[in-house]
């Protein structure tokens, strides 16, 4: 078996200037906060991020330090995000106002679906959401037109699917080999995910060898990851 | 303002039947699960990822693993189950949802509904409303009937949609109304108001049912 | 909160000739018995079946009785039947030859994407499986031709949603509200059909009050479940 | 004939790496996780529902809750991971299983393949095989040269096809071959056999490598 632990600053060796990189998490809460700090640390550039929201800001929800994608906007490394939710973390109305950051807006569960349709070898997605909102008339994050399907007389916007780079998710729990479970409400995006980029990372709070938990207790099979690192920290209000 | 808020909380709550599966947007709609009826019990889905949405969690008692669509920590129900994004826009657009309870900055009289964006204001982004909207079985706006004197239930919106003609129900201080083909149909007036005020705070026709009743006070 | 327990017989009480039914299961393993049994007492006739497979035929491999689909093709109840492989047990074949039984074969990817579709409120799936194929010719379970969408320059063949009336899944573990996992190599189709018909009915082998394990031990929510049958059985070998 | 076979799962072996996500049809391909290189180990992919497949179960101690594809009983690793048919062939489908291993009834030299069904004959279905030749990053078949004497590699396959233009690599107990927008090219010739022997036992013009090996014998 293929031991994939690493450390978190080996994970972000590869991420490049100008890559598209996708961050589980919702609002920083299942965010993998060791490999952002790592991002930060490596000071990496004009990246285009995928997540749900730009995570927090110092200070929100308690958060002593930003959360997430907050990482990132703090230190101005990213210049396009897409995402569904833009409005809480301040950093990024004050980035848009200065003309450094640029934004795609994709409603949550179009987002998600363009995603998981990325890592599953889908062509598209047909939803009804959207329809007759700018969703149908504005153009997507790659700047081409949205297509409408009639299927047995009903309309729907085909999306297309979203495909990042490196993906960055945070696990509950993982094993050596990448297998994962998220707790709670921390699953979000981190599974989608898993899959949906050239190369996976794994952040796990909890590390166990293979073997060692029930298998059931993982929802994602470590052949979607391809690196996994420890010591990912449980938040503290 | 806030019995205003309250008698619209509690008229939406009547909407509820034992068992349903609920979405209720942040402000106003989170109110109606204080008021429901002896014996009804919800469930309620949060979309960042589970059913079973309970009360605030208590300060220092937080489990950082649970927090609402709003980011803020909260407990849940003993039938619990948590979930990724993909599936829960997948219990909304397919139908799996009995109500979604929002509010709205403007509802036209074919059910088209606006609440997501002003153009050239702070960029907030959707979330889950525009999915919330076009994949719930019900969709109840519970709102105050105008904002600050302007019209919000219009002939046409004049801002950008969420979705076209998805809006069944309109609860506000005034009224409550159903959309229909015709138009929008008011079964419910406040004694508070009569069927000229309602019409004067509206920006669009309204048809008073065969049988309007009032609108119980709280 | 919603006790959705009933009997097996209450169950299907509702099933009528003629419906349209999903039945989890792979070969038999992760199949609903205790759900067929009522259905075969129940007598129900004409059933458009929607599975991976036909089941088994007594005596392969151990089985002492038929189990899944085959319970119901023992009894003549099924008209046609949607499936991936109809290769292992020989009622198929002898109901094809004596014309009493047609199906549709959809290849078990495309099968699992759509019953996912029509579960989750998607228009239909867009895949390349089955391009070049008898899949891009021939008609589908509706009788409805395919389409071909080109994307990108990519093409993809438009395979519709599938719903049916009623969904028969089996769980390993299920609480009283509907909430429920399926141990190992039991899950194939009982969480993708969860959501897939109109009344979805689980039949667990370990039925618990809510609360009583941890919630992360389950996979599919509740809100997708009508009811749940306690007292199905463990294979015997 | 069980020589042959070990020739070809043996040769077909060599073409895993450490790591691999593998997916072996029944039958021959099978037989290639025994004799993986030294050093090597890969994940097995079991279509209907885990990677991480295992050898068959010892008769008595079978988990009536884990069947590989075929029905059978079997065991799995310690890394394994179970899920449903859904998320299965998104595995597959997304390109996440590096090769797939199984049989063919006809290859065509632009890389078609039929594998699935004989018109006329008992209806068994195409199962996951469709799925799997269109979605793994490579196609291995693993099979004799000839179905008793009659040519099962051609210009154009006159079965139905499982996919169009899949198949990547062709081991036979002649040779290896792989197919490339030319054509079909022998990379490696069994010495049993000539240059003329393979050509006659094959329905489409081979082209052979400039740097033409011997196909190691067992």
């Amino acid at each position: 078996m293929i031991n994939k632990v690493i450390t978190a600053d080996e994970a972000v060796a590869g991420v490049k200037d100008g890559m598209t990189i996708m961050v589980g998490g919702f609002l920083g809460t299942g965010s993998p906060e060791i490999l952002m700090d790592a991002l930060v640390r490596k000071g990496v550039k004009h990246l285009t991020v995928i997540a749900n929201d730009g995570g927090l800001d110092q200070g929100q929800y308690g958060a002593r330090t930003p959360r997430g994608v907050g990482k990132l906007l703090e230190h101005h490394m990213v210049d396009h995000i897409i995402a569904s939710h833009l409005g809480v973390n301040p950093k990024l109305n004050e980035q848009f106002a200065d003309g450094t950051l640029t934004y795609t807006l994709v409603p949550q569960g179009t987002l998600a679906e363009k995603i998981r349709a990325a890592a599953y070898g889908l062509g598209g997605v047909l939803t009804p959401t959207g329809l007759g909102t700018p969703m149908e008339t504005e153009k997507d994050e790659l700047g081409r037109d949205k297509e409408v399907i009639e299927i047995d007389g009903k309309r729907y916007l085909l999306e297309r699917p979203l495909h990042a780079d490196y993906a960055f998710c945070r696990a509950s729990i993982a094993d050596t080999f990448g297998n994962f479970m998220c707790a709670k409400a921390t699953k979000n995006f981190n599974y989608p995910m898993a899959g949906a980029a050239d190369k996976v990372i794994v952040a796990a709070e909890k590390l166990v060898e293979v073997g060692e938990v029930d298998p059931d207790t993982f929802a994602i099979s470590g052949v979607l990851v391809d690196s996994v690192v420890g010591g990912e920290e449980r938040w503290q209000i | 303002m806030a019995d205003i808020k309250v008698r619209i909380a509690k008229r939406v709550a009547k909407e509820l039947k034992d068992g349903d599966v609920v979405n209720l947007g942040i402000g106003l709609p989170t109110m109606v699960s204080d008021y429901l009826p002896e014996g009804v019990t919800v469930t309620l889905h949060s979309e960042n990822g589970f059913t079973g949405l309970d009360a605030a969690a208590e300060e220092g008692k937080e489990d950082v693993d649970i927090i609402n669509s709003g980011g803020a920590y909260v407990t849940a129900v003993p039938w619990v189950n948590y979930f990724d994004t993909a599936t829960s826009f997948g219990i909304i657009r397919g139908g799996h949802v009995d109500a979604t309870i929002l509010g709205a900055m403007q509802v036209a009289e074919n059910g088209d509904l606006a609440n997501w964006i002003i153009p050239g204001k702070k960029v907030a982004g959707m979330g889950g409303a525009m999915d919330l909207v076009s994949g719930a079985k019900e969709v109840i706006i519970a709102m105050t009937h105008t904002q600050k004197g302007n019209h919000k239930i219009l002939e046409k919106c004049t801002l950008p949609l969420t979705a076209e003609k998805c809006v069944n129900l309109i609860v506000t201080e005034m009224g409550v109304m159903k959309v229909t083909d015709e138009g929008i149909v008011v079964t419910e007036l406040h004694p508070d108001y009569t069927k000229e005020d309602i019409q004067a705070a509206t920006g669009c026709k309204l048809i008073f049912a065969d049988d309007l009743k009032p609108m119980e006070e709280e």
